[in-house]
């Protein structure tokens, strides 16, 4: 369905080490605009240092390529590959700055942004808009807040530094069913504005639900790639990770 | 952030001067250098002379460049001639002569000493050597006690810094204390003093008194260290650091205050124990034999395991409180004994050579060594020692060349020379082995 | 009493000493977990450059070739020597610690004492081991205060100080950057994730650090005129070992510790004597750090999370 | 009588109740499953029985003696052991050192022996490379033993630190997520792994695991903790049917 479009992006033979740990073994995969793909794997599979890989912040191996909207990913510090092209990563355990307030967390989070204040300040509404429950704490430090509220707000402020494309590294991780599932639809919103989104996730069976497509990471290895209902359908994901 | 791993040049070049010399015994070293030092003790005063670079240089001539580098070409000469031929030449007779008459009778006997027979002879040799070596000059004897005394303070600092992961700066005040502590004890034995009267004990007896003095000063000063590892229970990083720094400057302070230590004026007149290069000699190699069984003992190296992983340590059944004693201890001992040999090798102290510039030191030349790694500690003294002594015409610019080279050699190996990793010797190792089959083949549990 | 209130003075202006350098080893403690063990001779290198515009400044107003009056000297010299201090800091930040920002830490602490010996040394190098006199910027008035006599300049020094503070206390809370860098000390590795440019930053707040101890230095210049290289030895430890007093990474906790080092010392001075000042304000320092491991308002940290 | 019997375990962090009136009798040889979502208290009822922090409230006997209290490295000498969530080697050494240092509890030698290598040391030490060696041998890593740990791969280091767990000399060994990290092929292995351990060493085990099916296929019994309560025990059977559980914790994910 997707042959005729170009990939916004496009990752080939992607390697990453830690010391002499092979974390990834050149795993190629591409991402068209405006879509939703997953991938997902065990922990410790090397879906983390795919997206870490992507923002910049490990070094990755000789061979590997990665574009972005055609922009080589590589040329890049990890600082513009937000502001310039546009990825906003949430990262695995939200690490949210939990000494500052959520308004806070949110206002650094235009540090490098050029736009007007009245662009910025749509934005400060349609997230308050799309989390109301961020906007009744906005003046509580971010540490204090409970687990949901920080995955909240961790969406909102990678929305506001960067919404061409949004990488989600396990958003569903420590949530209570129900706010997951609330989770999931506030992302839905977010993909139907326009911003495309990779996510990485050990629920596969949630993360398979809300996306289009799906990759299969075992330790470094893309296994296995399809759209999401196929895979739900596959025997062997089903065996794996969708608990039999 | 980023992952930096880059193997170094050093490395494969010491690999390759390695792989050359691997079948080279380190006693065919120790006759090459022996051989050199004679040499030297013959035609080096003469050559010199020749060579119009004045007396016997002290330091193979390096420290002349600085003075007047036109000298570059004699010194070459000077060192390949005195030094460089002789020895190679001697290794290569060694060479030669083990391959001519292996399996001789000589040779058998020879390799069947034991291990431990073996290193304690090798030791004799450098003994001689670095005697003979030293005998031309005060200077040379002088530099060498201190370069022995640096060895057991940058050695027992690596204990702590290295293997238990702590970042101390107290070691010049440990320093401190032991050498004020064996200085009182000598001075109030064996002295005639103003301040403390006349000798206690016949002064021939001094001599022996020494190494007593010394374990009371290295004891006293554990003692004392207590203030720094009963907070190490509690606390780690950086506050240990400023509790070591605290320390430090208390026990300076202290003395200064302390009027029958004679305060800031400093405290003489202890008596000549600490002239020979033997005493610094055996010194040095108790304190390093005691300190390598240490670490490379399983009790030892429990002491790495708290610095990885305390909380593991622990629950694996390590004592993690007496580990962290012992470390802080056995450092504050030997850096008690290495001040009391500092006091009694330069003969005068005071406050000021205790002070932050002396850790300082010690720190750069552990640092340039490398943590976690005996040789390193030796290798990081001496070459420390040998740079600030060749760059000494230099005068102040030395202060300027040195942090240079050490921030250069951090930049490109932020472990050091050697950290965590040792200069292995095959042969030696070779041997043990041998040994250990040999003995272990009949009792075959 | 009115002896009393005296040293009050003397306290509150050597705490201010402490408090405007101890800040410099906070800030970038705070962000990159690591003591700039060059600082005091960065304060040191700021005086000497405190020393050389004013003079410069005070030879140009006295030929009339600036029209500037004393006051206008002054405000000059310490602003000079602010922007001057914070490359010297950039400058360490560069040589000593970003060739080594993954190294271990203890690596970084030895370039750190590395760069603050060569500072030194260059000082002694190029001026020679004459002590240099600060010059007068200020006529020294000592005036009443109620029962106290105080000098301008302790009254100068002190308010100073309090205003230097509460600026940076402001920029830390309401500008961007100072939101960055407080986020930067919560968790150093997700910056980039911002959109923030982490490097500058760091540098950033290495100049800022500087900046106050160029401060410290024009300050402590006029009050304690006679220079030497090596003063930053004695002063900057001092106000290192004031910074992890009140928590290492805390700014309040700088302040605090400064004020807090400044008080123990002149009442130590006072009571006892001046020789054991020293003796007793190090024991005091370590028996609260062992009580109080993490000091006055530190927290224990856990261990940091490094994306 | 049990191996393990805690009773009323509560504890606190600071103003946070991280565990409440947890309570467990554990018999010899058995293999007991904790399970629950994150942060409802399982690492800290570990940590709590073996000495990491020292119980609020409440009482744990180990072997038919009050270990309440007790230092870990003591608690670790009566015979716990456990391997952690996140891996804990000690990463600058070697995976053979990581195995000796847990002979600390047993050496013979005391500190005179280290300092001077007098003769019962070298003998000691002979018997500690030789049992750490048979012991990686046994877990087929004895080929990993003289190399830097943190260089190894992950699913060796998973065993080394099992090694080391098993040097001690464990009766009770505590399995924090054993198969975090593994591919589902592994997790099978590890099921195997466990249950070859247990009979080899004679083990009871304990174990906090999410993956459903490993802890289904190895426990007999389980607890099931949420906000630092039990909300339920029982078979595997019955744990998995319990609306509770499905409410806080299997959701609808689990088919």
């Amino acid at each position: 369905m997707a042959a005729e479009r170009t990939p916004q992006l496009v990752v080939e033979n992607l390697e990453v080490y830690y010391g002499a740990i092979k974390a990834l073994h050149g795993i190629s995969f591409h991402v068209y605009p405006g879509e939703i793909v997953t991938i997902i794997g065990a922990n410790g599979a090397g879906k983390t240092s795919t997206l870490r890989a992507i923002s910049r912040l490990v070094k990755v191996g000789p061979e590997t390529r990665m574009t972005f909207e055609g922009h080589d990913l590589l040329a890049y510090p990890p600082h513009k590959v937000v502001s310039e092209l546009g990825i906003s990563h949430v990262p695995e355990g939200r690490r949210l700055f939990g000494n500052l307030t959520v308004w806070e967390n949110l206002q650094l989070a235009t540090f490098a942004r050029k736009d007007p204040p009245e662009v910025i300040q749509r934005d400060f509404d349609m997230v308050f808009d799309l989390f109301p429950r961020l906007a009744e704490r906005r003046n509580q430090r971010a540490g204090t807040m409970s687990g949901g509220e920080q995955q909240m707000l961790a969406v909102a402020r990678a929305l506001i530094t960067a919404r061409r494309m949004m990488l989600l590294d396990e958003p569903s991780m420590g949530l209570a069913p129900k706010l997951m599932q609330e989770m999931f639809e506030a992302l839905k919103e977010i993909n139907k504005e326009g911003t495309t989104i990779l996510l990485v996730e050990q629920n596969a069976n949630m993360a398979l639900r809300f996306a289009q497509r799906g990759y299969v990471l075992e330790t470094g290895n893309l296994v296995l790639e399809g759209p999401s209902q196929d895979l739900l359908a596959n025997p062997r994901v089903k065996e794996a990770y969708l608990g039999g | 952030m980023q992952q930096t791993s880059t193997p170094s040049r050093f490395g494969s070049l010491y690999g390759r001067i390695r792989a050359r010399f691997q079948d080279v015994p380190i006693s065919a070293w120790l006759v090459g250098m022996l051989a050199a030092v004679l040499v030297e003790a013959l035609i080096g005063r003469d050559l010199a002379y020749m060579l119009g670079l004045g007396n016997l240089p002290s330091f193979f001539g390096l420290s002349l460049i600085f003075k007047k580098w036109t000298l570059i070409p004699s010194i070459v000469v000077f060192i390949v001639v005195v030094y460089v031929l002789p020895a190679l030449g001697a290794v290569y007779l060694v060479r030669w002569a083990m391959h001519r008459w292996r399996g001789a009778r000589s040779v058998a006997w020879v390799q069947r000493i034991p291990t431990r027979g073996y290193i304690i002879f090798n030791l004799a040799f450098v003994y001689v050597v670095l005697h003979f070596w030293a005998a031309s000059s005060d200077y040379r004897l002088l530099v060498l006690r201190l370069l022995g005394v640096n060895i057991i303070l940058t050695l027992s600092l690596n204990l702590v810094n290295g293997w238990m992961g702590e970042f101390s700066v107290s070691v010049a005040g440990f320093m401190a204390v032991g050498a004020y502590v064996s200085s009182v004890l000598m001075v109030w034995g064996f002295v005639n003093d103003d301040v403390f009267g006349p000798a206690v004990f016949p002064e021939a007896w001094a001599p022996y008194a020494f190494p007593l003095a010394l374990i009371v000063a290295g004891a006293v000063t554990a003692f004392t260290a207590l203030a720094v590892a009963i907070p190490s229970f509690r606390t780690r990083g950086d506050y240990l650091a400023i509790i070591t720094l605290a320390y430090l400057f208390i026990v300076k302070s202290s003395i200064e205050n302390i009027d029958f230590l004679g305060g800031a004026r400093g405290f003489m007149n202890q008596p000549k124990v600490a002239d020979s290069l033997l005493v610094v000699f055996l010194w040095t190699v108790l304190a390093v034999w005691v300190m390598h069984n240490y670490v490379t003992s399983t009790l030892g190296k429990a002491t790495s395991a708290v610095r990885d992983n305390e909380p593991a340590a622990e629950m694996m059944t390590v004592n993690t409180r007496k580990v962290k004693m012992v470390a802080f201890l056995t450092h504050a001992f030997w850096s008690g004994v290495a001040g009391g040999l500092y006091a009694h090798i330069v003969g005068y102290i005071n406050p000021g050579s205790f002070g932050l510039v002396k850790s300082a030191e010690i720190l750069g030349m552990l640092y340039l060594g490398g943590l976690n790694s005996v040789t390193g500690s030796v290798l990081g003294t001496v070459l420390f020692t040998l740079l600030s002594e060749i760059l000494r015409p230099l005068k102040l610019v030395k202060w300027m060349v040195i942090p240079v080279i050490l921030i250069v050699v951090m930049i490109k190996r932020p472990r050091g020379l050697l950290g965590f990793q040792e200069i292995r010797l095959p042969f030696l190792e070779r041997r043990a082995r041998a040994e250990e089959e040999v003995s272990h083949a009949p009792a075959g549990d | 009493m009115s002896q009393v209130a005296q040293q009050l003075f003397n306290a509150l202006q050597w705490g201010s000493f402490y408090a405007l350098i101890a800040l410099g080893y906070s800030m970038v403690y705070s962000i990159l977990m690591l003591f700039n063990f060059a600082h005091g001779d960065v304060f040191m290198v700021a005086t000497y450059i405190g020393y050389f515009v004013a003079t410069l400044l005070l030879g140009l107003a006295l030929s009339g070739s600036l029209p500037l009056s004393g006051v206008a000297v002054f405000v000059l010299t310490l602003l000079l020597t602010m922007f001057l201090a914070s490359f010297i800091g950039i400058a360490v930040e560069r040589v000593a610690y970003r060739p080594l920002r993954d190294a271990p830490r203890a690596s970084a602490a030895i370039t750190g004492l590395m760069v603050g010996i060569f500072l030194e040394t260059l000082v002694l190098y190029l001026l020679g081991a004459s002590r240099r006199n600060f010059p007068t910027l200020i006529e020294v008035n000592t005036f009443e205060l109620g029962p106290v006599q105080v000098t301008n300049l302790k009254v100068l020094t002190i308010v100073l100080a309090v205003v230097l503070m509460v600026l940076l206390h402001l920029f830390i809370r309401k500008t961007k950057v100072g939101m960055a860098m407080r986020a930067m000390s919560y968790d150093y590795a997700v910056i980039p994730l911002m959109g923030v440019p982490l490097d500058l930053i760091i540098a950033f707040t290495f100049a800022l650090g500087s900046a106050l101890a160029g401060a410290a230095g024009v300050l402590f210049g006029m009050a304690y005129p006679v220079l030497d290289p090596y003063m930053g030895v004695l002063i900057g430890w001092k106000a290192f070992v004031a910074a992890i007093l009140g928590g290492r990474g805390s700014i309040l906790g700088a302040v605090a510790g400064g004020f807090l080092l400044g008080f123990i010392e002149i009442l130590v001075a006072a009571v006892l004597t001046s020789t054991m000042r020293d003796l007793v304000a190090y024991s005091i320092v370590l028996l609260i750090l062992t009580f109080r491991p993490y000091g006055l308002f530190g927290e224990e940290h856990s261990v940091r999370l490094r994306l | 009588m049990p191996l393990l019997e805690i009773k009323d375990l509560t504890h606190f962090f600071g103003g946070l109740r991280a565990v409440h009136k947890f309570h467990t009798r554990i018999e010899p040889g058995e293999i007991r499953g904790l399970i629950g979502p994150n942060g409802a208290g399982k690492t800290t009822v570990f940590n709590l029985t073996t000495g990491v922090y020292k119980p609020t409230q409440g009482q744990i006997l180990f072997d038919g003696q009050d270990i309440t209290g007790k230092p870990p490295h003591e608690i670790g000498r009566l015979g716990i052991s456990r391997t952690y969530q996140n891996l804990r080697l000690w990463g600058n050494l070697t995976a053979l050192d990581n195995v000796k240092i847990a002979f600390y509890g047993r050496i013979r030698y005391g500190l005179l022996g280290a300092f001077f290598g007098l003769r019962g040391r070298s003998e000691e030490e002979r018997r500690i490379d030789r049992e750490a060696r048979e012991l990686m041998a046994l877990l087929g890593i004895e080929q990993y033993a003289d190399m830097v740990v943190s260089g190894l791969p992950y699913g060796i280091q998973r065993k080394v630190e099992m090694a080391r767990a098993l040097a001690t000399r464990p009766k009770l060994l505590l399995l924090d997520e054993p198969t975090a990290g593994m591919t589902p092929a592994e997790m099978e292995e590890t099921m195997e792994f466990v249950l070859y351990i247990r009979k080899t060493f004679n083990l009871t085990i304990w174990l906090i695991e999410h993956k459903m099916r490993f802890v289904m296929g190895l426990c007999r019994w389980i607890q099931v903790l949420n906000f630092g309560e039990i909300i339920a025990e029982g078979t595997p059977e019955e744990v998995q049917n319990n609306p509770e559980v499905i409410r806080a914790y299997l959701g609808t994910a689990v088919t």
